[in-house]
């Protein structure tokens, strides 16, 4: 019986404490009727070598590319010591920290992690962290409704250079609550937010928050210090959709404009978690000290014990689902604990001086790829400045190039038709640290031949 | 000591990152970062030794037991971790065309269909990234479903006062109100109360069987016909799956909407407070509602169902597929158990706590509901013991710590006083179970000849006992230079 | 600096402590002209990053092959909870645990494995490991000849069929010491050791030692009872060479003839060290308890410390290296500890029962994959019983047909012309517990066409 | 606990053995086990926590300052074990053809190659797998060598007293008698000596440089002359090769052979106690001599050199390769810290040992040769503090073990009394050093007004000090179901 201890003895033992001759009368409860007549679709059990064999043969069943995607989800190294560390059983087979004086490690751990948080946003408190980057946006638009009771709508404003995936997101947890996301659009030439259409919101009360992705999704920088003057001016509460990695080159949101945003949120996936297909990552939320109350998720604060000993519990628990109810800020309970471990190791380890290399590396090899590419006939689309990812016009249909390389064994980089027919002669392109000076050789030369073909 | 108490200006871990510094002087000025980040400056070593020496001081599964009533801290098998800690798993980019997916994608096609299997349920989607997350899902698709028959008046959901706190605040995320449904005296739902509490504004029921009182709703069908009959829907909150597992099926219970904890039934790690999994599963008139992407299989080929081959779906929950990671461990912990092992799960997990509870009554202690089975979980309550001696449900659980016990979950239900509910598992060995009767029962003599010393409980850990409303009085949350 | 935490203000204090001014000033003790010009052959530094990368595309460079060969190291399934244990910090990182009062967790795991080896064997006492089997072997000579004070020359008694290779190790360690092997022939037919030739040694004291290996190197299973009883009644030292994971079901060494062998040595990898292109893996060593003192390795045992409590410790040290020096036991201070706290682990959890299935596995694989290798034109060399390795004598040189089935994928077995040319279209076959009905068929698919090639 | 009182008759961890019994009734019965084994029988949960709690029981590097002279107890890079642990490296067979083996054997190629560079030798065998192993090779190949030349005469190795045990026992293993040789008092070899002792009986001569007194040889070159012109060969034991790294070569100092632990310099990990490796450089004269297999390139291929290629050589040592997988982790790290950080390792073991020699002094202690300078090793004599409070070298080592440090090696060399050899590697973060300076101080503090507390220490571990000189008399190796 996998994963079970009893013996015979203690089986017979504890049935005969109970008084009861068989496990099954321990359901005597349940109407007959209801019990169930076997699991369909459950194969028969494996051992753990079938399993790891049978794991294996899927983790290999497809080709291993050199990776170019990024449009959300960005390849990294991660340095071995991190999940060497956080798959610890300590951390990873731990619960939720309730009980303080047993969970020391973790609680630590997650008031450095909000500590280095807010150091890379700039913004003086972080919670523990939310599911992902695209929920935390959600989450950050509730506590804006929340926060801007002078709103006379609850419309939140949302550039179109936004990652649809995570504009989808939001709209589908926020919608049933009568908040409406409202779409501005980006003007084509330069790949930004068009300034222009923010003047039909500018009288204070029409629009609740303005969310400013950056680097948006095209990979493009935004102007984020107008954008956010402009928010202060109006009473609109702002939001920043950032990529963390790039905090360690890019003015930290809470130095945005003349005094900085409400609100941040982000994913953490490039800050030690690997691709995985998507998860798990996790969001993060950083905000100004005055707006906690409405903060969403799990806070972990430093107080000290019966004897005056420094130590740290989770705090401000009223804000939660499981003291407030129906009332509480959010239904969240759980934070991307494991992740959000990994995360703060690895950014220990790196450090300011990693992370900067990396995103300078990151930065670098984006443009020296864009550049390359020009000369094979695959110009930038948007003319705003970028940072490691860049949306190349094609001279044919992006999936076609995408298809092509990906028999050389590249994933050439995200098809921007999947989300906007008119943009599908435009690829996404992402080289991060992880690419060489070779892999950018490889990537032209599979390039040159895809657009021939 | 603080990892940046280690820090010292300049210190690195080079091998860590690129060796080379990158010119990016093309970055225009205004862009620029001017502020330090605050990450600290320690090499490879200090972090290393700083966060092994931090995991030391946590309780964990695999250090100790872990009775945490409604939280199913079971083991977690290595052999899940391996399998999904695999490189071809970790280096698949989420955008991977689904024909370079196969791999993974059939892996997770079949968690689909094992958890159809063992919920009884007509579809099932991955995607919601915890318990929390399933629910909304699920309320959501409560309410699309109503709103796509044009049945716009339903504005309540049900939910019993025993319920888990998650309940009323996705009820509340899903703009709709809240009616909570008493208890009755043996711990079942007050079923005059619920026929009062039916109506055409009633969208639905959400319900937890066995309830979080550690008891099986026995006229769970009565309580479906009556808020079916009401055109209402039933949702099955799945964090207490374990006690069921193989035994009964929220399908056949007559639920329509179902989340499940995938990280306490399927064991998946709880990693110090996440990630989860929530799943869920639908019955026939919830499938066009599942949130995306949602796995098929067409042709022996495997791909993921988007809104746009779903248009009523409520659409995505995140940015990809949800908790991949975790799926994956679920996935290698269901196959791991197979058909025979996952009917195993509910009988040895309700062995272990009926004998826990029986023998902690037999040391002397109330049951809350004596009269009833216990379930994968009991409630203990510690009226008398706090009436007699001062000691507290919490007090218990501080001195449990010292004794190298986690303390099982404190004061919920909220409408038990002075509770404790202890959920053992099914992986824990019965001697583990006599070994916390008997410090539940030494610290039960302590309470009556030195209740301050058990008062004053832990004294055996890295620290005494917090005072939590100070800290949520003077917030200290970052660690400053000058702090 | 890779690994060196030095700020620049760091080394200025400490210089300035030490009272020179550059760190060049330390190394002044050394003749100038003795000075390293430069390391030569060494690269550039290369970041995790790339060498894990460098070490992934070496790792990947070679087909991965379904592998049927033993002779020596075997593949089975090792749990995945072993070495992520064993490779926690605590264990990866620690040293010697000379410091007994830091160091319980190591020692404690000794002891554990040293009962475990005991119970496997039935011997009374364990060491804490030696380097592998083969080295281990030489241990047991050295230890023989100590023991046998009445023997005239220093003559241990070898069967041929002891794996060539730790016969080798054993005469490079031992023969600088005037020790002799003399190899013992091998009956054709059965592929045991031929009990005539023992005559020759019976005179007490005409030898020293006798080897017997179990299974030997052809998978044969010897005769032991009537050796080791031959030992016994003529004074020479009784050396087992077994390994262990077959003694889940094979007689231990211990219960050997009347009354057992007086060392028994083995190579652990099949207990839970991966295959890892021969190491590292580790020797073990059980004696009787009168023979302790002579024991080489390190011993560990249980004691009481000041309050009474109970815990463990080195012990019998005056044996060893650091204490006697030229007059130790042997020159060994290192045991194979990481090896061999993965491999207790491993142990533990298989136990009794697990061990038992692993090696009823491995045995009905390989009599399974035999008897369909008969059918096919590949027959037994040796009639003798075999357990989970056997020695298939072809119709054609070996060498061709582990090079055709190579090309399947398949590495085929050990080509026995290796080291025996008179063998030289004989293959030592194994089939663990780790190959499946499937894994056979596709050997035997192989095979046939290897077999008409 | 002990792993066996967590066991019960009939307990298992399924999952981990194959799920059906195989049938072996066609085993022969006299060869078949009628006894127990006496593995424990456990659940795999119990086997986790229990080995889980076990491990924190242990000081390590990633846990504690470990300043164990003449063990370079630095950084265990993860990149290196994770390195190692790539499933391609880890599935295959040592008796994998050549042809099929190429990543793996183009690794070890380059690994020789590296260490060629860095010792200045002309061949490396990596086979040894440990320190000792790799002496014994060393010693081997000289006695191989002068046996070439029909030189039977030479019957002695030359061995300093402050020499690791291994040295005497090592040329005693190969047959040969031990001479040793004087420190004079500055720690150099007594050259006088010296000359006097060597003679035609004399095969070789077993030096560390930098001895274990943690001072350089000043006058290397001149020994080399003199037993080299006696026709014996001198031999380099590569304990304290992490003092000289990138700034003196064995081979430009003489030697004709050495072998490198690469558990030490190469930062494999110690495991507890091994694997390490002991991989052995030789100059021109014993190039045949090395022991097999030694990794060759020839147009472009790698292949395993055996006995058949090198007709000379003292054979192979192990059944294999050697402890590859510490190799491997020997190669990773070699490759990250490149050619520049090569160079490094010593510059910062020295400085760290140098600094700490200087502020040991500063704070009251004597240093065994304050006149000279420290390598990365130094030795602290307490034979005053000894004298004066009866706080000897062991105390202080246990009491440093309360806070929170590894003790240093004690009481070798044998030569000093009552010492401590220090080396705190190039690892170490200044501030540590400090610490450990401040806690030295502490305890000689408390030696003064309470040496009976300090005598009884350590009090913060697991245990209190054992009497190992009982656990030798009253032995028990083994748990008995009795006992």
């Amino acid at each position: 019986m996998p994963f079970i201890p009893h013996t015979d003895a203690d089986v017979r033992d504890m049935l005969a404490a109970i008084g009861v001759t068989d496990i099954e009368d321990l359901f005597d409860e349940i109407p007959a009727a209801l019990r169930a007549k076997g699991l369909d679709g459950v194969p028969p059990a494996l051992s753990e070598m079938e399993t790891l064999r049978l794991m294996r043969e899927r983790a290999g069943q497809d080709r291993p590319m050199l990776n170019f995607i990024g449009a959300g989800a960005y390849e990294h190294h991660i340095p071995a010591a991190v999940w060497e560390i956080a798959t610890r059983g300590e951390f990873y087979s731990a619960y939720t920290p309730y009980q303080a004086e047993a969970s020391q490690g973790t609680l630590q751990l997650i008031y450095e992690y909000q500590t280095m948080m807010t150091g890379l946003t700039g913004m003086e408190v972080s919670n523990a962290s939310l599911y992902d980057g695209a929920s935390a946006l959600a989450e950050a638009v509730l506590m804006a409704v929340r926060l801007n009771r002078r709103a006379k709508t609850r419309k939140v404003l949302v550039p179109a250079s936004l990652n649809p995936a995570w504009r989808a997101t939001t709209h589908n947890i926020v919608h049933n609550q009568g908040i409406e996301l409202v779409d501005l659009p980006c003007d084509p030439a330069s790949g930004r937010l068009d300034p222009a259409a923010l003047s039909a919101y500018a009288e204070t009360g029409a629009a609740t928050a303005l969310v400013v992705p950056q680097p948006n999704f095209y990979g493009v920088l935004e102007e984020v210090d107008a954008l956010s003057d402009w928010a202060a001016r109006h009473g609109v509460i702002m939001i920043a959709a950032v990529n963390p990695m790039t905090l360690a080159l890019l003015k930290p949101p809470g130095e945005w404009g003349e005094s900085g945003v409400d609100i941040v949120v982000g994913d953490g996936q490039p800050l030690g978690a690997p691709l995985s297909y998507g998860g798990p990552y996790y969001g993060f939320m950083c905000t100004r000290k005055q707006h906690v109350r409405q903060m969403p998720g799990r806070i972990v604060g430093r107080s000290v014990d019966a004897d005056g000993k420094p130590g740290f519990v989770l705090t401000l628990q009223a804000r939660e689902q499981h003291i407030r109810r129906s009332k509480a800020t959010s239904n969240i309970c759980t934070n991307q604990g494991l992740v959000v471990t990994a995360s703060t190791i690895h950014m220990a380890i790196l450090g300011p001086d990693g992370l900067a290399r990396v995103a300078g590396a990151s930065y670098a090899n984006t443009h020296a790829l864009a550049e390359r590419a020009a000369e094979v006939g695959a110009r930038r689309a948007f003319a705003g400045e970028y940072f490691h990812e860049v949306a190349l016009r094609l001279p044919r249909k992006a999936a076609g190039v995408c298809e092509a390389m990906a028999a050389d064994g590249i994933q050439a980089g995200y098809d921007l038709g999947r989300v906007d027919p008119a943009l599908s002669d435009v690829m996404l392109v992402c080289a991060t640290e992880t690419k060489t000076a070779d892999d950018i050789d490889r990537y032209i030369d599979s390039l040159k031949r895809a657009l021939k073909g | 000591m603080l990892i940046f108490e280690h820090a010292r200006p300049g210190r690195r871990a080079p091998a860590q990152a690129p060796l080379q510094t990158a010119d990016t002087a093309a970055l225009p000025e205004r862009f620029r970062r001017r502020s330090a980040t605050g990450l600290p400056e320690v090499s490879e070593l200090q972090a290393v030794r700083h966060y092994t020496r931090l995991s030391q001081k946590n309780f964990s599964i695999d250090t100790h037991f872990y009775p945490l009533g409604s939280c199913t801290m079971k083991y977690n098998p290595r052999g899940s971790n391996a399998a999904a800690m695999l490189d071809g798993f970790l280096s698949l980019h989420p955008h991977t065309p689904d024909a370079h997916a196969q791999g993974m994608l059939a892996c997770l096609y079949e968690l689909q269909e094992m958890l159809k299997g063992v919920t009884g349920m007509r579809g099932v989607s991955l995607t919601p990234m915890a318990g929390a997350q399933g629910e909304f899902a699920g309320v959501a698709m409560i309410r699309a479903y109503h709103e796509a028959r044009g049945d716009h008046a339903r504005t309540e959901i049900l939910v019993p006062d025993a319920a888990h706190g998650t309940n009323p605040a996705t009820a509340t995320m899903c703009g709709y109100g809240v009616r909570e449904i008493p208890t009755d005296s043996e711990g079942d739902v007050d079923m005059e109360a619920l026929r009062a509490a039916v109506d055409p504004q009633t969208a639905g029921i959400m319900l937890t069987n066995p309830s979080t009182l550690g008891v099986f709703e026995r006229r769970i069908h009565e309580i479906a016909a009556i808020v079916h009959e009401a055109g209402g829907l039933l949702y099955y909150d799945g964090a207490n799956l374990n006690a069921i597992l193989g035994k009964v099926r929220p399908g056949d219970m007559g639920f329509d909407v179902i989340h499940m904890n995938l990280h306490k039934t399927f064991s998946t790690p709880h990693g110090g407070g996440g990630p989860g999994a929530g799943a869920v599963g639908v019955g026939e008139r919830l499938l066009p509602f599942m949130p995306v992407p949602v796995v098929a299989r067409e042709s022996g080929q495997y791909r993921l169902l988007t809104e746009a081959d779903m248009p009523q779906s409520i659409g995505r929950l995140s940015a990809f597929m949800g908790n991949v990671g975790v799926l994956l461990r679920a996935y290698a912990y269901m196959r791991m158990l197979g058909h025979e092992g996952m009917q195993r799960v509910a009988e040895y997990a309700t062995l272990n706590a009926n004998y826990l509870a029986v023998r902690l009554r037999d040391a002397g202690f109330s049951l809350a509901y004596p009269q009833r089975r216990a379930t994968h979980e009991f409630v203990v309550t510690l009226k008398r013991e706090a009436k007699e001696t001062g000691v507290t449900a919490m007090d218990y659980a501080k001195r449990l710590l010292d004794y190298g016990y986690h303390a099982p979950t404190t004061y919920f239900p909220l409408l038990v006083p002075e509770c404790l509910l202890i959920e053992p598992t099914e992986t824990e060995a019965r001697e583990d179970l006599d070994g916390f009767v008997e410090s539940m029962a030494t610290i039960r003599r302590e309470s009556m000849s030195e209740a301050d010393m058990v008062k004053g409980a832990p004294y055996r850990l890295p620290n005494r006992r917090f005072d939590e409303v100070r800290a949520a009085r003077e917030l200290d949350l970052r660690w400053q230079p000058s702090s």
